[in-house]
């Protein structure tokens, strides 16, 4: 491996469950300047690649190396090397408030250990201090602050998947895996997303680069640097969305060929309209 | 709903000027110890109101505190259940057993030696916990249930089966000192008891107080609410779980201490699977997760029992009926009332408090 | 105020002209109630029995009987509530050798009398350590001693074995067996704990052994399940019981139909059989049952529950009309006392220990009965003595008089 | 050898019976995840119906079967006047009831019954047969293995090959998306109540014999034995629950045998030690979840 | 419309979590053999009212009234005799089931045991991931093939009225554009009438016969599909492009 690699790359992954191949052989690079795409069919082996990422999923094969350093990740670790990611659900802690679970996100930039907090010294006190403001900082950005003190559980779904994106940035990432960003959320919300996701890989303070799983595919063409196609755990195409948006094995597999996600020119197929009589 | 914003101002800004008020709000520590001081003047007061079986059971309820919020902490806080706490508790009360009896058989003699005994039972309790905490941080659910009960099913065990040292079923005595001469000669034996119980407890709730408000108490609850997610924000999760064991453990382990010192004696029977559950008990019922919640719920351990047996006092038993009633209906009377608590207060004290709190708070508003 | 620690010249806790306040302790709940529970029950009928004939030196007792459920945590939680909530005049025959050891201390600071606690343990018997306990049962090895002399001169040359229960109770009782069978002559030893409720593995080991006699020191409920155990591995030894678990009706009542197996266990007690109603005390306690403890079922525990009702009153009058708590104390030390019992009260300055002796008994057609002398002996190395006093018969009213 | 035939037997026969609480603990947990702490002194309730009937009518039949319709019904009343209102904020909560209920039925019963120990006859001999010296399982033992093989079987059959079954286990796991599905959930839940008290009281019926006797704590051990056979063997699993449960009598068997009997508390956390720590979720545990 | 040709009609209902009402007074009438698509910002009430609808959320005020008959008092579980069926946010997959017991489930109600066979063979024909998978167990699953698996369960049952809350979160866009198919051909082969609740707006709105947009917990706007697809106005204030 070259040690010339910038940013995550990842070298032949494979793995399995049981009788089942999810991955298969599966490389691709995520430079530090950019926004990598990953689509695919459902159960094609998106959310199983993060997983073998965050350490969740031991791969049967391939290695994976960050800055061209092998990289064994284990979960909880994997913040302190700078990486974030959010989870396919929301993934929020129910029992803790936004500020609590965005500072929970911040954790590995917290200095005092226990015996401080146990006393209840200033050293965790300033600690707690800069991880709030930290925290609110980072709401603020993503226009959530004013629900700093709101349960999860009560808050539009939005709302809750801006706080999760929250709670991944806290840590500073250098690296952001987002698995569906976009589900759920309505056209506006999705435009500040993609607006939001374009922008991290070149921000001034804290650029991050993101990899980004997601079926919404004018999010995905819009925001992506690269993407890399999977289907049945392999890659089957790879480049820049131009390429991607008209390769056919794509949309053989993917995209579907006949009725267009952006189906807003589209004709209706059959002239429906309001109040037709039913058969019973 | 949007009372924390309030804190927005960097934290650089009003460090140099912050006044004495503000350094009370600002610091953990003074706060926390303001409250424990109105909190301690209060008990002395009270001891002193007080008539020495109410002082013993106040101090009852000091030691018993000090295993709740323990408990808290480990289920309420971390989501880890405990059946067998009631163990842990046996294993400080017999470490103070045995190094009082040990300071009276090598002649030593000194108030203080005490704060060393009860420091040995919480150092030994911490060592057994985090043994037990490295086994339940793999288990969940009924599973760690099982394992814990298991765990308190053994305390008369090992008793029993190395009696040369912890005294069999009859256990151990624990000698203690009077309370000191400064005091005065007729300074109440309870009133010393209460003092001495409160004064550990207070330093316990502090030090869980001052650990629920740092990132520590906010990873704890949230390995409990979210594993993966935890995980993946930088959370050891094994570490947590057998952190929040040995802090348990540690609590526990001084109120089981605490216990010995004021029954002067301990005994396997004492620290029985019932306890345990009377302990899960209390913090349910208390309200799991604050440690409000542990202080009404070892109120309620030591009020509880004995308020049912002044409500079956109040029935006069002919002497036909009075031999099955007697005993048998104030526990139908303690069941039910777990029962109803329960039902109507699934908040549990705590939780029906703040709720009655809230409402009167939005009732005066308008 | 002296936060009720009685003395000096000061009003006597729980002693007013009119009324004596007694507190005790007792499983009336939980799984060691079984047996116990109707023994204080009893007791409080003798009291109300003597309260309606005038009480003592005019003075009404009030027992108060607290559940502990068998959990020393309660006893420290019920004995205090006792001694300094309600002001007790003295704690009455508490039961329990672990429940009532942890209150010992608690009870000497607060200077209570002790009496009569409900357990053959010898740690009642420290006059130097606890000058105001004293015991009551016939102690363990007194008792195993006793058993031990049945064994010797019916059963001799025959393979002996012992089960008992893992605690004082079964080690002084075997201690008192081999003082007199001599040590290492028992051929097999067993020991149970009441939370293990298969007493299968120890039963199969003694017939394994080829065992002849086996001395059960055990709780009713193991002395039941070990007979019936036996007889499932058609082990049909000679039985020979501690009074602790030897009392017929609790055993035919939890073996049910197998009930017959009882013939022929040999036992021991030191009060009258609650079934020999020619016996002039069981007449009283029948009486006295009838009328004050609505006719509960009349067993083993309701004669000894009431036998300690007479013991108190007895110590009560001994102790004259100006009650204290150190006049009660030197009234039973200074001893004399006759009452129901089959074997000596011990009662001296020295001696705190209670009953030094007992009768052995047998079940001969599904009727428990003495059989042979009574017995008295100490629990160190004196000789096991035949006890020739005539049992005394009880006053006319059924009211000990000062003596 | 003979001493370790006659264990084994003996412990295959008390493992029998905690096979036969486990079950119903392994049941209540399947239909409406709780692990319930009253399942004992339900089990102890029933088995008084038994006794008062068995007095009453002479029969040791009707005796059996008035325990098993007591313990459905009382299953069934347990959770329509009891559980049924308890919140799920907490799973605790469930727990702490059960707990209170334990109280009030064991105080109800001894304030009925009184503290005694009353007889709990078998109804078949329990005198073991013997083969050549050897002591081997009684009659009554046989019984039990019998009565406990049909429960395995029968539930094993439910859940796996019934529509109730399904309904049951749906309602338990997801309740709401199981009344979506045109699920009862309310009626599952009874149903599971009934059943689990139904197979604890045959369960007390089958234990309390082979105890000191019938008493409001009769199921007090026997609930901790059990409750570690369930988690031993995986608390989904009936099949695990009767491994369990011969394991855990096998296992207090041998130590009683040849260490002693007050030991026996610590083997029984050795074994859940070991087992644990190699299989967190019992012997018998379904595949891992998959958490992302 | 009369009464009559409305399946379902819904009158002022209210209904919440807690103190303040997230329906606020909603009217809604969706005629047999129709699709609505129920569109609206996030937090505007669209599950809400799903949830309501099926007696999941208790209504404080208001009238349900499926076929002529009022649903007050129907309990949850008894809807899907009556033909509804709702695939809720979450999708709801019972993970510790197989994914084959799963959609047994969704057919266990019905008495024609033959038929709902043959609708659980259709789905397994539908959703091909699925077939792969009988003997998963729900958790195993991805986040997509849970979506076919919820979407198949309420299929088994043949229902009359499908409420599906966002049955393209998730999904890839060929599935998305193969269930909306889907429901068209349900549509005009079974006359199956669809609440669809959706933010995928363009492929909602291109299925659907009606459109329904819900606003702060009111119906803001009830018309024809095409209506709102066409009115650039419209769409601009309400659906944000
Ligand atoms: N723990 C597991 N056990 C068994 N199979 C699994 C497990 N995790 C994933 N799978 C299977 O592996 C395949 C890939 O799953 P994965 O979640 O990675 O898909 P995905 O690409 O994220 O799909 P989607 O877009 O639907 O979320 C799926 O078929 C899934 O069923
Ligand atoms: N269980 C709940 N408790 C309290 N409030 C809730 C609950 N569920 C939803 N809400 C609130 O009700 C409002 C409406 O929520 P609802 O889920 O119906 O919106 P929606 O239109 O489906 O939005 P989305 O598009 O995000 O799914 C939101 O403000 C939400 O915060
Ligand atoms: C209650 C007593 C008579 C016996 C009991 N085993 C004890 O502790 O000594
Ligand atoms: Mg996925
Ligand atoms: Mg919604």
């Amino acid at each position: 491996m070259a040690m010339t690699e910038h940013g995550l790359a990842m070298h032949g992954i494979g793995v399995r469950f049981g009788g089942l191949t999810a991955l298969d052989g599966v490389s691709l690079q995520v430079p530090p300047d950019q926004v990598v795409g990953v689509i695919g069919p459902n159960g094609a082996g998106k959310t199983t690649l993060f997983n073998v990422v965050c350490g969740l999923v031991e791969p049967a094969a391939g290695a994976l190396t960050l800055d061209g350093r092998p990289l064994r990740p284990r979960p909880h670790r994997l913040t302190r090397l700078g990486i974030a990611r959010t989870l396919q659900g929301v993934g929020l802690f129910a029992g803790l408030t936004v500020l609590e679970n965005v500072m929970v996100g911040a954790t590995n930039s917290a200095r005092a250990g226990f015996a401080p907090a146990l006393l209840g010294l200033p050293r965790s006190d300033r600690d707690e201090r800069r991880l709030r403001a930290h925290a609110l900082t980072i709401l603020d950005g993503l226009g959530v602050a004013d629900q700093a003190g709101a349960a999860p559980g009560t808050l539009p779904f939005a709302v809750r998947k801006r706080v999760a994106l929250a709670r991944a940035l806290a840590s500073r990432p250098r690296l952001l895996l987002l698995d569906e960003p976009a589900g759920g959320l309505g056209a506006e919300d999705i435009e500040a997303l993609g607006e939001l996701i374009r922008d991290l890989p070149h921000r001034v303070e804290h650029p991050c680069a993101v990899l980004l799983v997601e079926h919404h595919m004018d999010l995905v063409m819009a925001v992506c640097d690269q993407i890399v196609v999977l289907d049945f755990g392999r890659v089957i195409a790879a480049g820049p969305p131009e390429v991607i948006r008209d390769d056919p094995r794509v949309t053989e597999a993917y995209l579907g060929a006949t009725v267009e996600q952006s189906g807003a020119g589209t004709p209706t197929p059959d002239g429906a309209e309001a109040g037709r009589g039913a058969t019973a | 709903m949007n009372a924390p914003t309030r804190v927005t101002a960097p934290a650089s800004a009003a460090v140099g000027s912050a006044g004495r008020g503000n350094r009370l709000r600002r610091s953990t520590l003074l706060r926390h110890l303001a409250v424990a001081l109105v909190a301690a003047l209060l008990l002395v007061a009270a001891s002193y109101g007080l008539e020495p079986f109410r002082n013993f059971q106040l101090a009852t309820v000091a030691a018993y505190l000090c295993a709740t919020a323990g408990l808290t902490v480990l289920t309420g806080l971390n989501g880890q259940l405990s059946l067998g706490h009631g163990a842990l508790m046996a294993t400080g009360a017999y470490t103070v057993a045995l190094t009082q009896g040990r300071f009276l058989d090598s002649g030593v003699t000194s108030g203080w030696l005490l704060v060393v005994s009860l420091l040995a039972s919480v150092l030994v309790t911490v060592a057994v916990g985090a043994v037990i905490g490295l086994a339940a941080a793999r288990l969940r659910g009924p599973y760690l249930a099982g394992l814990t009960l298991a765990v308190a099913v053994v305390v008369p065990a090992v008793a029993i089966t190395f009696d040369g040292v912890f005294g069999g079923e009859q256990g151990l005595s624990v000698p203690v000192e009077p309370p000191p001469l400064a005091l005065g000669p007729y300074f109440p034996y309870e009133r010393w008891q209460a003092w001495l119980a409160g004064a550990a407890m207070l330093l316990t709730m502090l030090l869980l107080a001052n650990l629920v408000r740092s990132r520590f108490g906010r990873a704890l609850r949230a390995v409990r609410d979210d594993e993966v997610a935890a995980r993946l924000a930088g959370i050891h999760v094994g570490r947590t779980q057998v952190l929040a064991f040995v802090v348990s453990a540690g609590c526990a382990g001084l109120g089981g201490g605490l216990l010995a010192v004021l029954a002067q004696s301990v005994s396997p029977g004492a620290f029985s699977l019932t306890l345990s559950l009377f302990l899960l008990m209390a913090i349910v019922i208390g309200g799991l997760g604050s440690l409000a919640g542990a202080v009404w719920g070892a109120v309620l351990l030591v009020a509880l029992p004995d308020l049912t047996h002044s409500v079956t006092e109040l029935f006069t038993l002919s002497p036909s009926v009075a031999q099955r009633w007697e005993g048998n209906l104030p526990l139908a009377i303690f069941g039910v009332t777990l029962i109803v608590v329960m039902i109507a207060a699934p908040g549990g004290i705590h939780g029906l408090l703040t709720r009655a709190g809230r409402l009167l708070a939005r009732r005066r508003r308008p | 105020d002296d936060g009720g620690s009685g003395g000096g010249g000061a009003p006597v806790p729980g002693v007013t002209d009119t009324e004596i306040v007694v507190g005790t302790h007792m499983p009336l709940t939980g799984p060691a109630a079984a047996g116990y529970s109707s023994i204080a029950p009893a007791t409080k009928a003798y009291f109300d029995y003597v309260n309606a004939n005038g009480g003592v030196h005019g003075r009404k007792i009030t027992y108060k009987i607290m559940d502990d459920g068998y959990n020393p945590a309660n006893t420290q939680q019920v004995v205090r509530q006792l001694v300094l909530q309600d002001k007790v005049f003295a704690i009455l025959n508490g039961l329990g050798t672990p429940t009532h050891t942890g209150v010992l201390d608690f009870l000497k600071s607060n200077r209570v009398p002790d009496l009569f606690v409900a357990s053959g343990s010898r740690s009642w018997d420290q006059p130097e350590k606890y000058p105001f306990t004293f015991g009551y049962n016939t102690d363990y090895t007194v008792e195993g001693k006793i058993l031990a002399t049945y064994i010797k001169a019916n059963h001799a040359g025959q393979k002996v074995c012992f089960l008992g229960q893992d605690d004082d109770f079964g080690r002084d009782s075997l201690v008192g067996v081999e003082k007199i069978l001599g040590a290492g002559t028992v051929a097999a030893k067993q020991t149970y704990v009441t939370s293990n409720t298969n007493v299968a593995p120890q039963i199969g080991a003694f017939k394994a052994a080829g065992c002849q006699v086996v001395v059960l020191a055990t709780v009713p409920g193991f002395t039941a399940l070990s007979i019936g155990t036996a007889a499932r591995l058609a082990f049909k030894p000679q039985w020979v019981v501690s009074n602790v678990g030897a009392d017929y009706n609790t055993l035919a009542k939890s073996l049910g139909e197998a009930a017959p197996l009882l013939e022929g266990v040999v036992g021991t007690n030191y009060m009258p059989m609650n079934n020999d109603t020619a016996n002039p005390w069981i007449q009283l306690f029948t009486k006295v049952n009838q009328a004050h403890n609505g006719g509960a079922p009349f067993d083993g525990n309701t004669v000894y529950g009431m036998s300690v009702g007479y013991l108190f009153v007895q110590a009560l009058l001994a102790a004259g009309k100006d009650l204290t708590r150190d006049s009660l104390v030197a009234a039973v030390e200074k001893g004399g006392f006759q009452g129901p019992g089959l074997a000596p009260l011990r009662f001296s300055r020295t001696d705190h220990s209670g009953y030094g002796g007992a009768r052995m008994s047998r079940v001969t057609a599904g009727v428990q009965g003495y059989f042979g002398p009574a017995y008295e002996t100490d629990e160190v190395d004196g000789p096991v003595r035949e006890y020739a006093v005539a049992p005394a018969t009880p006053p006319v009213n059924g009211i000990p008089t000062v003596s | 050898m003979d001493r370790f035939v006659f264990l084994t037997f003996d412990g295959l026969a008390r493992g029998a019976v905690y096979a036969a609480f486990a079950l119903a603990l392994v049941l209540i947990w399947r239909a409406a995840r709780i692990v319930n702490f009253a399942q004992g002194a339900m089990a102890v309730a029933t088995a008084y119906v038994a006794h008062s009937v068995s007095t009453a009518t002479g029969s040791y039949w009707l005796g059996f079967v008035a325990a098993l319709a007591a313990g459905l019904l009382l299953g069934a009343v347990v959770d329509v006047a009891v559980m049924r209102f308890v919140g799920h904020s907490s799973p605790l909560n469930a727990v702490i009831v059960a707990l209170g209920l334990v109280l009030v039925i064991q105080a109800v019963l001894g304030i009925v019954y009184g503290n005694e120990f009353l007889p709990a006859p078998a109804p078949f001999d329990r005198t073991a047969f013997t083969a050549g010296g050897l002591v081997l399982l009684s009659p009554y033992d046989l019984f039990v293995f019998g009565a406990v093989g049909a429960v395995v079987l029968g539930l094993a059959w439910m859940f796996g090959r019934t529509a109730i079954g399904l309904r049951m286990r749906a309602a338990a796991f997801a309740p709401e998306v199981s009344r979506l599905l045109g699920v009862n959930v309310g009626g599952m839940l009874t149903l599971g109540w009934a059943l689990a008290a139904g197979v604890g009281a045959l369960a007390g019926m089958l234990v309390i014999p082979t105890e000191l006797g019938l008493h409001p704590h009769a199921m007090d051990l026997v609930f901790v034995s059990a409750f570690t056979a369930a988690v031993v063997g995986g608390l989904d699993s009936p099949p695990g629950a009767v491994i369990g449960g011969l394991v855990v009598g096998l296992l207090l068997s041998y130590v009683s045998g040849y260490v002693g009997s007050d030991v026996t508390p610590l083997a029984v956390l050795a074994l859940l030690l070991v087992v644990l720590l190699t299989r967190p979720g019992g012997l018998f545990a379904g595949v891992a979840a998959r958490h992302v | 419309m009369t009464a009559t040709d409305a399946l379902l009609r819904v009158r002022g209902l209210v209904a919440g979590y807690g103190a303040a009402p997230v329906l606020r007074s909603v009217d809604l009438t969706i005629a047999p053999g129709t699709i609505a698509a129920v569109l609206g910002a996030n937090g505007a009430g669209k599950t809400t009212l799903l949830r309501t609808l099926t007696g999941l959320v208790r209504p404080t005020a208001g009238q349900i009234v499926l076929d002529g008959d009022d649903l007050r008092g129907v309990p949850v579980e008894q809807l899907v005799r009556r033909g509804m069926a709702h695939v809720p946010e979450g999708r709801g997959v019972v993970a510790e089931l197989t994914v084959d017991e799963n959609l047994r489930l969704g057919g266990l109600w019905r008495r024609d045991r033959a038929d709902a066979r043959r609708a659980l063979d259709e789905v397994y024909d539908l959703f091909e991931p699925l077939a792969r998978r009988r003997r998963h167990a729900g958790h195993q699953l991805s986040g997509g093939e849970r979506q076919m698996l919820a979407l198949g369960r309420a299929l088994v049952g043949r229902p009359r009225l499908l409420l599906l809350d966002e049955p393209s979160l998730g999904l890839a866009p060929r599935v998305t554009a193969q269930i909306m198919a889907l429901l068209r051909q349900l549509r005009d082969r079974d006359g199956l009438t669809v609440l669809l609740v959706e933010q995928n707006v363009r492929g909602a709105l291109s299925v659907a016969d009606q459109g329904v947009v819900m606003s702060l917990g009111r119906i803001a706007i009830a018309t024809s599909a095409a209506g709102l697809r066409d009115d650039a106005d419209l769409r601009h204030a309400y659906l944000g492009f």
